[in-house]
């Protein structure tokens, strides 16, 4: 065994003046996160590129709707509650911006009103998706255009929830106990995730939305 | 001892030449792509058994080498940059060998692909093929309607003549394989395809269902058997024909079994009023060389174990048991055997 | 053994006894049961894992000796189709998805925090509740089998015979969820292990400094992140199509739903599955060369981009499995050449390795041996594997027992051959005692000689017509020889694993006792005591070079000031591993098991109705709340951004450690 | 702890049973009393003392997969889709509705798939094995949600059509109130 003599020769380095925590792509939860997004970022691409592949076995996309009368021959699915829904996610961007920028400043006003007012409306869009599915025309087990554009949808609205619950319980944090360090940094966070949320939205708007009229 | 050395020899005496009795052998091709992929498969073969050896050799090498030299202490030793120079060139020169390796084989991969795909010619005979849990139907294909011939788990096809196959499924995915004729094309429901063979000697080359399709995936095989051309119309001809009146009073009353059983319900004989097609089609069933999709030899005894108590040849079969009273079971099988 | 015991001093020689105390303190579990269910310490979980995945490999081993009894003779009648489909396929479904990957996984959980010198994963309750989720997922899928509800369609469960149509019951819905589960866990470990290799890396260790096994790891982590999303589809796809009050109509060509399709996604998660599996095995072989060569790896750069050119190209070639399906031409003739383009980096290693032995003075170990044997068959596996890249010759033998051949000669050889080597060479890090050389010997030769004899026959029995996956074959096919030669063999191959099991567990309790580094080797990980402290190292080592126990360790600077009253670690950056910030990790919870019992009783009752949805995800919503409250409950600092990352004192010492700095010491 | 140990060892084997008795696939089979079918009353109304409760076999196949997805193939196989369609009836009555003319219980359907009845049901006497005659059975009654759900077949590979057996609601069986004879399907 070595001696302590020789042990004190040791270089130490101090770490303990470092920060505690970070707010930025320094920190490990920010990683988590945006690996987390990879991961359901395939899972989103997989299920669009299904979505195409199926296209390809019809000769019209959607296929019309032959079970009613009068016969709907090119049922696209309808625009208007899913134009609200896209505006309304671009809208909540801001907010969230808002939110995100004061928790760099630890402004806790700002973060309070950024959440609360983003942690609405992600509300009001996931009331609005449930009406959105019928504008679909098709039902999920109708044919493979429905369940594929449903699972699409129901992703999606699957991760608004998950998305309005991680806001939501953020937001009661800071109006129960203030903000601190390590939630300005999970705000942050949760401010990725929203963002990407929104972009798989705009994704989907074309896919789902757009591209049957045009392909 | 003399067993293992037996089993080697044996092993060896397989490894070139096939099983015997065996007519399901990709080593043992005779059709025009089973040549040409068995001509690739050996240039592979050598060329990665070289390789392979010489892999070997330089681990053994590495190995023995070490023994001859005192074991080093557990003290690493970092080369120097002189002493890595001779392994980067080596390892450099290597993996430029093995890029050429693989280019060499993808040319001659891909050139054998296109002999291959060069027999997509038209051909007369037409067949199509559906899988069924667990058996072949076969349709030849006739521009004459009347002239259709379905038969099952044994085609008859012309020696050195292109045979088209065209694919589909009645169910889940089957795979048509004939590995002395040609690899193998799957039938996925929803997915119609074509696969061309050419025998170029006559003789019964055996097939065998290679995607796994449920509880008797292991019972569905096939005869592919290759004739002269005279002696292959003279069997088509024939197949054309309905199936003969019965005689003798027991063939008869075996008809009457027949057609006031279960039997109508799923089989058809042509000439009858027993159409259905959910079982294989029997109008010529006693000429086949084997029942239930090959599983056992065509003989009045096989024929009865399996119309009484199929479930036990082939656990999970569609076709049902049977409870048929001997006399009964006695005449259909007369009735059956006048079907050649 | 005479291997002298080389020491790196003690860092807890240089700490204060009290600090060390409530280290110890503050990195412990609690007591007892209570101790276990919350625990999420890495190196518990992990060796929970291991052994789990060591179970299964011997559960999945038994229904293999119950398939080579059945298939040793023809027309046999010791199982009927129905359990030998059951049989084969969770035989396989357990190998993959319950043996292979989690146990590279699961080294990983346990090896990459020591060898990357921190004190824990990046997020320890979400990797306990990975291992909770997994052992779900295990627990399913056998306790159908049990239940004779075991899956029977293959493990790679193709529509339409998997589909509502065809498969009653609820065998592929069972099938299908646990698939899901597995894959949550496999991803959880993923992100760990990218997270704790980018941001928990020791100071020093900047990118070209990594381990070879590390850089293994990750390699394999982003190939699960990007592949198995592709399975979670298929697995989710499939039981939608045959959920009651669900009906949808993925696979159901009648109303425009593809059967292909199914394949597509599957194999896109299939195929990079193989090098998942394969990639933390040649992680293994690297390391241990290295260590019993006495010198460093040879081609380290070559070998870490053939590691990440075979992540690329590992997704660049799913439709070989598809070559006999209606796949136009032209696309199968790229995923051929993709397919052969794979053998190069594989061959660089292989190269690498070679000269690595040759340039050194190998020590002939037990870990030695089996990476010596991994050599042998893995070499054949892959040159099979060129054969099957190639069209003409797949069409001939795919779904062949080839093929069964080769796959077994890839995986066996090329994972658990080299996963043999791993235990023996890190069994004296995870126990503190050495396994014995002497049974070790008998263990490789039984099974290297069994598994010759069980799966080279397997190439002839392919090539001469025998399909994959038959329950039985007549006496016709002249198959009944070569067959027998292979049962015979599995025997010897379980013999093989007794062994190895009676090495494992008398050597855990009367081995040689190892030491810190009884291998002479050059990772972090031999430099802390065996087993480790759960706190792993008292004091975080830094790294100067890629081996840095062989570069004079006992000069390089220690880290201290970490919190001895929380458990904290050291986040450094990405690319050159410079300190940043202390973080908090999660201390022991509960919740991780709260979280996987309600994970698995969706995946169970998922199986009967999909109105656990739901329920489930309320119940879900709670315990995240919980954990989300209670876990962060401590009260926090307030900091404005700009106060961060900002020295403090300029030219503190070991912020700014770069390569050759050189801080002055401070004692 | 050991009361959950012992909860544990009471339900495990009452779940294993249940699920085996489900997945079970006997392909040699027993089927359930075909003798005593062939006395079954098709209606309530019964001069003297009813004889009904013990002519009535209980069918076994409502609980096993693999019966009810056999009976659902027998059903297409056998032609029984070409008048009652997939269950929402046409030229025959509908089989997914609460109303049966002959008797809603397994027996009762058995008799009249073997005897046949009147305005054109066949006898199919001779022409089923009973075992197979049984599934049908089974399938059919799971076309009303009386067979048991977790063991009822899915959507089939066809263009959708009516709810898949396993997805039905269940409908009790009642009898018709007017005699057979005057029931016409519509």
């Amino acid at each position: 065994m070595t001696t302590p003599a020789a042990e004190t020769s040791r270089t130490i380095i101090d770490i303990s003046k470092l920060p505690s925590s970070s707010m930025d792509t320094r920190s490990p939860i920010w990683w988590g996160n945006a690996l987390l997004l990879c991961i359901e970022t395939s899972m989103f691409m997989i299920v669009t590129v299904s979505y195409f592949y199926f296209r390809r076995n019809f000769a019209q996309w959607p296929p019309p709707k032959i079970d009613q009368l009068p016969v709907l021959y090119h049922p696209v699915p309808k625009l208007v509650l899913a134009t609200i829904d896209l505006a309304l996610l671009l809208g909540s961007v801001i907010p969230m911006v808002i939110a995100d920028r004061a928790c760099l400043k630890m402004d806790e006003a700002k973060v309070r009103f950024g959440a609360g007012l983003a942690l609405l409306i992600g509300i009001a869009v996931i009331t609005i998706r449930f009406f959105e599915f019928n504008s679909l025309i098709f039902r999920w087990n109708d044919n493979v255009y429905g369940s594929i554009t449903w699972t699409l949808l129901g992703l999606h609205l699957m991760h608004m929830m998950i998305l309005c619950s991680e806001d939501g319980l953020m937001f009661v944090w800071i109006m129960v106990k203030g903000l601190d360090d390590k939630h300005a940094r999970d705000i942050r966070v949760t401010a990725v995730y929203w963002y990407w949320v929104v972009a798989i939205w705009v994704l989907l708007y074309v896919v789902v939305f757009l591209s049957p009229r045009f392909l | 001892m003399k067993t293992l050395r037996g089993q080697l020899s044996a092993l060896l005496l397989l490894m070139l030449a096939g099983c015997a009795g065996n007519h399901q052998s990709a080593l043992d091709p005779h059709g025009a792509q089973a040549y040409t992929i068995h001509h690739l498969f050996q240039l592979f073969f050598w060329v990665t058994l070289v390789i392979y050896v010489l892999v070997l050799l330089a681990v053994l090498y590495v190995i023995v080498r070490r023994r001859r030299e005192e074991p080093a202490a557990l003290v690493a030793e970092i080369p120097t940059a002189q002493s890595e120079k001779r392994s980067t060139v080596t390892v450099g020169a290597l993996v430029v060998l093995t890029i050429v390796i693989l280019f060499v084989l993808l040319v001659f991969d891909f050139s054998a692909g296109r002999t291959i795909a060069a027999l997509r010619e038209n051909s007369d005979v037409q067949i199509k093929i559906t899988g069924h849990q667990w058996w072949w139907e076969a349709t030849y294909e006739d521009p004459v309607a009347h002239q259709e011939m379905t038969t099952a788990n044994e085609f008859h096809i012309p020696v050195g003549s292109v045979v088209r196959f065209d694919l589909e499924s009645h169910d889940v995915i089957h795979s048509f394989w004939v590995p002395e004729l040609h690899g193998k094309k799957d039938l996925i429901p929803g997915h119609p395809t074509s696969v061309w063979l050419k025998a170029d000697k006559p003789g019964t080359y055996e097939g065998q269902c290679a995607e796994f399709c449920g509880a008797q995936h292991a019972h569905m095989r096939f005869l592919v058997i290759a004739e002269p051309r005279d002696k292959y119309n003279a069997w088509l001809d024939h197949a054309r024909q309905p199936a003969p009146e019965p005689v003798f009073e027991n063939e008869k009353h075996g008809k009457q079994v027949f057609m006031g059983s279960t039997c109508v319900m799923c089989h058809a004989i042509a000439g009858t009023s027993a159409g259905a097609g959910l079982g294989p089609d029997l109008t010529h069933v006693a000429g086949r060389l084997s029942l239930a999709a090959g599983t056992i030899p065509n003989n009045p005894g096989h024929l009865a174990g399996w119309i009484i108590d199929p479930q036990r040849i082939k656990p999970g079969v569609i076709m049902p048991q049977h409870n048929i009273p001997p006399k009964d079971l006695r005449d259909l099988l007369a009735y059956l055997e006048t079907l050649k | 053994m005479t291997v002298p015991q080389t020491t790196f001093g003690s860092p807890e020689a240089l700490m204060r006894d009290a600090d060390l105390a409530q280290l110890h303190e503050t990195w412990s579990r609690p007591r007892g049961l209570w101790g276990w269910l919350v625990t999420t310490n890495h190196k518990d979980i992990a060796e929970r894992y291991i052994v789990t995945a060591f179970i299964f490999f011997i559960l999945a081993g038994i229904l293999a000796v119950i398939m080579r009894i059945q298939l040793a003779v023809p027309e046999n009648h010791f199982v009927g189709p129905d359990l030998y489909n059951q049989i084969f396929t969770v035989h396989g479904t357990t190998m993959m998805f319950l043996f292979a990957v989690p146990i590279m996984e699961a080294f990983a959980l346990y090896l990459v925090p020591l060898m990357v010198g921190t004190r824990n994963v990046a997020f320890p309750r979400l990797n306990a509740f990975g291992y909770f989720t997994y052992l779900a997922g295990g627990l399913q899928l056998w306790g159908a089998l049990l239940a004779n509800t075991g899956p029977d369609t293959g493990w790679f469960a193709y529509v339409p015979l998997s589909g509502p149509a065809f498969a009653p019951g609820k065998r592929v819905d069972v099938w299908a969820d646990m698939v899901t589960t597995t894959e949550i866990s496999a991803l959880v470990g993923a992100v760990e292990i990218i997270v704790t290799v980018f941001k928990q890396r020791a100071v020093g260790m900047s990118l070209n400094r990594i381990p070879v096994y590390v850089w293994a790891m990750v390699v394999t982590s982003f190939m699960i992140i990007f592949a198995m999303p592709a399975v979670m589809t298929a697995s989710g796809f499939l039981p939608m199509d045959r959920m009651p009050h669900v009906n949808t109509h993925f696979f159901n060509p009648a109303e425009g739903g593809d059967a292909l399709l199914y394949q597509h996604v599957f194999w896109f998660f299939g195929h990079p599955e193989v090098y998942i599996i394969f990639i933390p095995a040649t992680g293994f072989v690297s390391t241990i060369i290295t260590t019993f060569s006495r010198r460093p790896i040879f081609g380290y750069i070559p070998i870490i981009l053939s590691l990440i050119a075979t992540g690329f190209i590992g997704f660049g070639l799913w439709v070989h499995h598809m070559f006999a399906t209606p796949v136009p031409n032209l696309g199968q003739s790229f995923f051929t050449a993709a397919s052969m383009m794979i053998a190069i980096p594989a061959g660089v290693q292989i190269f690498c390795w070679i000269a690595t032995l040759w340039g050194g003075k190998p020590v002939l170990k037990m870990p030695l041996v089996w990476v010596l044997g991994f050599i042998a068959l893995f070499v054949l596996g892959g040159l099979t594997g060129i054969m099957l890249a190639s069209i003409p010759i797949d069409l001939q033998v795919h779904d062949t027992y080839f093929v069964v051949a080769h796959f077994h000669y890839v995986l066996i050889g090329g994972a658990v051959f080299p996963l043999f080597g791993a235990v023996y060479y890190w069994f004296p890090k995870m126990t503190g005692r050495m396994m014995s050389e002497k049974l070790g010997l008998w263990h490789f030769w039984l099974f290297f000689i069994g598994f010759n004899m069980t799966f080279f026959p397997m190439h002839l029995l392919g090539l001469h017509g025998m399909t994959r996956r038959i329950y039985t074959y007549l006496p016709e096919t002249g198959w009944g020889m070569l067959n027998h030669i292979a049962s015979s063999g599995a025997l010897f191959m379980g013999l093989g694993v007794l062994v190895f099991l009676y090495n494992a567990l008398v050597s855990m309790r009367r081995g040689e006792v190892a030491g810190e580094n009884p291998w002479g080797a050059a990772t972090l990980e031999w430099t802390t005591t065996s087993p480790p402290p759960k706190y792993n190292y008292a004091l975080l080592p830094t790294v100067r070079g890629r081996y840095p126990l062989w570069e004079n360790f006992a000069q390089t600077p220690l880290v201290s000031g970490l919190s001895t009253d929380k458990r904290e670690v050291l986040s450094t950056s990405i690319l050159d591993a410079q300190p940043e910030h202390r973080y908090e990790i999660g201390t022991d919870s509960i919740l991780p098991l709260l979280m996987g019992i309600v994970t698995g009783i969706f995946f169970v009752v998922l199986v009967f109705t999909p109105w656990i949805v739901p329920i489930c995800a309320g119940g879900w919503f709670v315990v995240m709340a919980i954990w989300f409250w209670i876990g962060t409950g401590q009260p926090q600092e307030k900091h404005k951004a700009h106060e961060y990352h900002e020295p403090r004192s300029p030219g503190e010492p070991g912020l700014s450690l770069g390569s050759d700095a050189n801080p002055s010491p401070q004692t | 702890m050991k009361r959950l140990a012992l909860v544990i060892l009471v339900i495990a084997p009452i779940v294993i049973s249940e699920s085996c008795k489900r997945e079970e696939r006997a392909y040699r089979i027993q089927p359930p009393d075909a003798e005593v079918a062939d006395a079954v009353p098709v209606t309530s109304f019964q001069v003297g003392p009813s004889t009904q409760a013990a002519t009535m076999p209980s069918n076994p196949y409502e609980n096993n997969a693999y019966a009810l997805t056999e009976g659902q193939r027998l059903f297409n196989a056998m032609n029984c889709v070409g008048c009652h369609f997939h269950g929402g009836g046409g030229i025959g009555p509908p089989l997914m509705d609460s109303t049966w003319i002959y008797g809603g219980e397994p027996a009762q359907i058995f008799d009249t798939i073997i005897r046949g009845r009147p305005n054109g049901m066949p006898s199919f006497r001779n022409h089923l094995q009973d075992s197979q005659a049984w599934m049908i059975v089974a399938y059919v009654r799971s076309l009303s949600g009386n067979a048991n759900p977790n063991a009822a077949p899915g959507r089939d590979d066809n263009m959708n059509g009516p709810i898949p057996p396993a997805s039905i609601k269940k409908q009790p069986a009642t009898q018709s109130s007017q005699p057979p004879s005057t029931v016409m399907p519509s």
